[in-house]
């Protein structure tokens, strides 16, 4: 048994952490959030250059060939960086998108530019206030063209192209629409978390062309969900392990009553209860990437454990990191504020935990079943 | 048992709700309340909160519990919640004297000269002059005696050094209260002394702290070498605990009596809005369990706060109970604020007034919330509180109580 | 205002504290819960010369025609001293049923004997597992013969009488069955709390009469229930007040690493959590104490809300109660075990405290909408 | 990343299989698993588990990690792994032997005497002989150093004197392994001696303890005048201390190796059969999400075992994670247990095999639950060692350990 990362892989990891913590300290985050720009453009060119954006995309696609694995613990780096970047949304959703789905074409025209960064991809699917997986979407293909409005997109803003689930026939289908063509609108929206963008768009006849079987829109996104969930999973449990050092290091260095705050027993029980999360956490993200990267049938159940125990645990990270900074923790100027916001960004883009439970247990019925 | 006024408390109740009809307009109670921690307040709210108070003044409904000699209506403690309860039902400016009548006033009256209470009590209690609490600092939050603040006495002043926080107000109010070490060889709570400081003092910096969730209702206030007369000085010279314990005794009373349980019906009709599974999330299992759990705490917390309201329309004193409303009303809020943005799913990671339900109020109290679990004592404080206090457990082994405070640790030893 | 009781009534609630202090130290509990008796048969004639069995009973029914105020507060003293006694379901459920739905002649000729603790009644409503509250009984009334099966029944074997929801017609009725009748078989339930009794009744073709209005027996069993709930909230609070203060004395005499185990900070805190559980739902109690003395329109929601909360607080000093106490806390001869499985019956047997959250919030939703 | 065994544990575990094949009857993996808690063992129980461990030492698969020397097989603890993962899918004895093969006979290999280990290891390892561990007393749980029996030099011997508790198994061991105090004025755990002692030694009486499930798995143990040859002292006089901490640290590896994940699905099966609302359970929203959440933790800690195992399989040492199973997996089985009761509504108060579901296992289980949270550490305790041996946070005030013994506060102060 070898239900870890190879040293190969570590070493990536370790190159990436290294590159964001000289490219990316907390304050590229901070200046993005407080600022105009919607990512941090150095960075996410930086990103690219490091081979990130395509780790899992095979050479032929303009990737580096490596693999899902090594593309885990670089959003896990990403993760503990806050880096500012349409990562998840172009490296993860629209890559893994393509990869699932698109036709010979499509891959070859695309995805070479996807790695390079010089284009960004997204996935819309929600319509509004509710679940991100919508049951029949409003938005529509007819003849070719898409018309309707999907919201929240992440990344939408920024996007130069995105896979949109629209209505086709009695059915789904998964649209790819270049966001530069006529008729698309794209309105950026107040983001709970400035550094991550999200906007609502708007279709009014676009062309677009269909990615994977017509009709198929719906399992294709369940597909690249599941997928970019593992992704995110590593992204989410490398913010809650920063949150977490980050807190010790505050509370060994804050002293009240002549001691330092983590000497007090309250406290270090909440410390415990965070790491145990933050490691029941990681041990499911660990198997779902083991899914993801052997490509099996353990993926969809995976998926769910690695998204809800990884959503769960940056959540309490980020609460328990305020919480226990006390005061200063509720100020703009210290950092906490930038996890509780990445924190509950990421534990919604792709659809709430409440949303992954349910998902989860259809499954398991449908296994148990089986 | 019932909830009725007695005779007194109805004619009470009748004679102030006339006064307030005759000069207030009243709230609509559809209307969704506002941030839950003010945003910075502006000269014409000032003005206007300042009005209020000279019209309250005059027509005998300010300060109600305060004696009539200090410009108080000598009254009970049942007859000003039984106007706050009216007067809530008016829109009226924000409440920015609740420090200044509700601990500072109470704290003089106790422990100040009678100088001091002639120049100060009638103008405070007419709002003419608003007042701050400076006792917090950086490196005393939790541990407010823990201050290193100082004053050294020239002549007949004393001269301040330090920093304070999390000042409410501080910018505009023209006095504050302020407790600073005069002894840093005595024992930590054996070398503090109290005073009346003057705001508009020479050396006095304020700079206002912005939140998390963009608002600033707190400030930073820096002192260098403010001069405050011996005259302003409240209490002994090493007698700063004490009076300082008599504004946080007061300060338990004023946060106790505002336990806020709205919200629940909006978080309702939010449950009814949002959508789960394509259903109304109201609809789904899980969601009403959460509601129920919601409603269930906060009707508690309602309830409670009736049962200290018995006790003090009975002339008794409150039981224990009154402890518990912001230990279990902080967390709950943050609870109903992240039930509420979950609910909208991933638009809930927005804050597009027009995208979101309720028009991004929800994220706004998400953002809002973490600082009422700290503000005027964490969650952690507050337990201790009750565990100590209330229940008499044993209270923390103390190393830094009996050491000179300059020896008590104040970070890791250096290397 | 005055939302506390009167001297008078805290002089009853005394006067059964000392009563049962005296007459039901927690052996009187264990006695019943390790013998062979199904309750205390002489603590149950003691009960009733009080004049417990009947306070909330007219005089004219042989009650003491004190109130309902009277009746909770000695329910709270039952639950502070875990008396082994069918109080509940003889005192709250089938006096109750009588009072809101019973003829004249109903009345007269059973009160004075539930009151005088003769006979025993109880309310039979539940058919296996599920909820509480079964929306079409399977046992039915049918020529004035019920006939069917009724499982878990309170005190069901030790009863004389049960009032029970059977099938009549299209609808439910509430039908009185003498439990000595031909026809009725009682087989004892081994509880889990075995000084509270359980019981399965059989019924085959068994005379019974109608209980109130034909056809309305679901409306009256509410109305029943709700009532229950809240004299039922008091014995729970009760319960949870003693448990905590048995466990703070225990805390503060066991010491450990030369200190009492209750200055720990992790514990002193367990004991606030603990404290404003209980305060809550003391709070929630009351109120619901109120809406049923004043019979009002708040009853149905106030008596969820009372329900619910002493079912948490109960459960919760009781599992603290065992954990505080460590190892002596998990063995027979402590008492921690008699608050363990009292708490956990009376927070089923009118129905799990999530059948009471549901049913909460149906009555919110219809308030909402009036 | 794979979870597949490398070449040679693939070996390994095909031989085991076979000799297990060949050897014990396989179990039904649908059968539901019993009370988690063993019920007091009959005589029957124990022939057959010694005759089972003599069958193993025999074939050359007992005590694997031991070295040679001792009777073991000098393997790896990743063989030993293996051979347990394989012999858990066959009906075995209960494990009678896990205390002495895991904690006692490692102590002796580290501080026995040469006479110690040749007349006791080879015997333990082949089960001939049964061992216990006598450490806790009534007032030293927790704090396990704040022992009390006392031990006092007698020529060649020593006599014990005092009162142990939660010994499991000892009235069907032949040895016991024993902490007593020999030194009340030196400091709590400087005045302490570890011996071996002999069960049927004269003086020794021995009472099952009831649990409040009704079962009796441990005891307590009494000692009046009982003598120890000086000839079983292991480690020096006063070194108790550092000797039985030996023995815990090697409880860790034992108790953190078995975290028991079963029991999701049949608590699954039970939401399929339970009703809610006239539905079935798992139909409920709240209920799914409880499910759900259920096994994203299990899932967790399964995984976490995992990562545990590839460290050992690779010959590393295991990472923090491993601390976690017991903190979380004492209360999750609590839960599961308490969420299946009440799944069953009124019913779920009851134990009655017929009526209930799954024929009352899970008010057994929910009665057993308590005391998981307890044996073996408390959650308290695991989260102190979490906090402290982690992450290093700082640990406790510690008034008590550097004053002689007898000086320690036991009790409250008496009025």
């Amino acid at each position: 048994m070898n239900f870890d990362f190879s040293d190969d892989q570590k070493l990536i990891q370790k190159t990436a952490r290294d590159y964001l913590a000289q490219h990316a300290p907390l304050s590229v985050c901070r200046r993005v959030l407080e600022g105009n720009e919607r990512y941090d453009a150095a960075l996410w060119k930086g990103a690219a250059e490091m081979g990130w954006l395509g780790a899992a995309v095979p050479e032929e696609y303009g990737g580096s060939g490596l693999g899902h694995l090594e593309l885990v613990l670089i959003a896990e780096e990403i993760g503990r960086s806050l880096a500012p970047i349409p990562f998840s949304s172009s490296a993860a959703l629209a890559t893994e998108a393509l990869l699932v789905a698109g036709s010979e074409a499509q891959k070859k025209k695309l995805l070479p530019r996807l790695c390079s960064g010089e284009l960004i991809g997204t996935l819309a699917v929600a319509e509004g206030t509710g679940d991100f997986d919508v049951a029949t979407p409003g938005t529509r293909i007819e003849g070719g063209r898409v018309t309707g409005e999907k919201l929240p997109v992440s990344d939408g803003d920024v996007a130069g192209i995105a896979l949109v689930l629209v209505r086709d026939g009695s059915g789904a289908s998964l649209a790819l629409v270049d966001l530069e063509a006529p008729g698309v609108t794209r309105t950026s929206l107040e983001s709970l978390d400035p550094s991550r963008s999200q906007a609502k768009l708007g279709f009014s006849n676009v062309p677009a062309e269909i990615v994977g079987a017509s009709g198929k829109g719906r399992e294709i996104v369940s597909k690249v969900l599941d997928r970019a969930a593992v992704v995110m999973a590593f992204e989410q449990l490398g913010g809650a392990q920063r949150a977490l050092d980050v807190t010790r290091d505050y509370a060994l260095g804050r002293y009240a009553f002549g001691r330092p705050i983590a000497s007090f027993q309250a406290l270090k029980h909440r410390f415990a209860d965070l790491f145990c999360a933050i490691e029941l956490a990681r041990s499911n993200a660990f198997y779902g990437a083991w899914a993801l990267s052997h490509g099996n049938d353990e993926l969809p159940l995976a998926a769910c454990g690695a998204r809800i125990a990884a959503t769960d645990a940056f959540e309490l990270a980020a609460k328990d990191m305020i919480q226990i900074h006390g005061g200063v923790g509720y100020t703009w100027e210290y950092d906490c504020h930038l996890f509780y916001r990445r924190a509950k960004l990421l534990g919604l883009v792709l659809g709430s935990a409440s949303e992954w439970r349910e998902k989860l247990m259809t499954r398991l019925e449908a296994r148990e079943a089986a | 048992m019932d909830f009725n006024d007695t005779a007194e408390e109805a004619a009470y109740r009748a004679k102030a709700r006339a006064w307030l009809d005759a000069n207030a307009e009243p709230v609509d109670p559809n209307e969704p309340s506002g941030d839950p921690l003010a945003e910075r307040e502006d000269d014409d709210m000032i003005r206007s909160a300042k009005a209020w108070q000279a019209k309250k003044f005059d027509a005998g409904w300010a300060c109600i519990t305060w004696p009539k000699e200090y410009g108080g209506q000598g009254g009970t403690t049942m007859q000003s919640v039984i106007f706050n309860q009216e007067q809530s039902k008016f829109k009226t400016p924000p409440p920015i004297y609740t420090i200044g009548h509700g601990m500072l006033g109470p704290t003089i009256m106790t422990h100040g000269t009678p100088e001091q209470k002639t120049k100060h009590l009638r103008t405070m209690a007419r709002g003419e002059e608003i007042w701050c609490q400076l006792f917090s600092e950086p490196a005393a939050g939790s541990d407010l005696a823990g201050l290193r603040s100082t004053a050294v006495r020239d002549g007949n002043d004393w001269v301040l050094n330090g920093q304070k926080i999390w000042s409410t107000g501080a910018h505009f109010s023209k006095w504050g209260m302020i407790v600073v070490r005069t002894d840093p060889n005595a024992a930590k709570h054996a070398g503090l002394t109290y005073f009346i400081l003057d705001m508009e003092s020479k050396g006095i910096e304020i700079r206002p702290i912005k939140q998390i969730n963009g608002g600033s209702g707190f400030n930073e206030v820096f002192y260098a070498d403010v001069r405050v007369p011996d005259s302003n000085r409240v209490g002994a010279v090493g007698d700063g605990w004490r009076v300082a314990l008599t504004t946080l005794m007061n300060e338990r009373v004023a946060i106790g009596a505002g336990s806020a349980t709205g919200g629940f019906r909006h978080l309702l009709k939010l449950a009814r809005d949002a959508k789960r599974g394509g259903r109304p999330a109201i609809e789904d299992s899980a969601v009403r369990q959460k509601l129920a759990e919601l409603w269930v705490t906060q009707q508690g917390l309602k309830y409670t706060g009736f049962r200290t309201l018995s006790a003090l329309s009975q002339g008794k004193i409150p039981g224990p109970e009154g402890s518990i409303g912001k230990a279990v009303g902080a967390p709950m809020a943050q609870e109903m604020a992240a039930l509420a943005v979950e609910l909208q799913g991933p638009l809930g990671a927005t804050r597009d007034a027009a995208a979101t339900l309720h028009e991004g109020l929800w994220q706004g109290m998400w953002l809002a919330t973490p600082g009422i679990r700290i503000a005027g004592g964490t969650d952690e404080i507050l337990k201790n509180i009750i565990a100590e206090r209330v229940l008499r457990l044993p209270p923390e082994v103390r190393l830094d109580k009996d050491m000179p405070f300059r020896d008590v640790p104040t970070g890791p030893p250096s290397k």
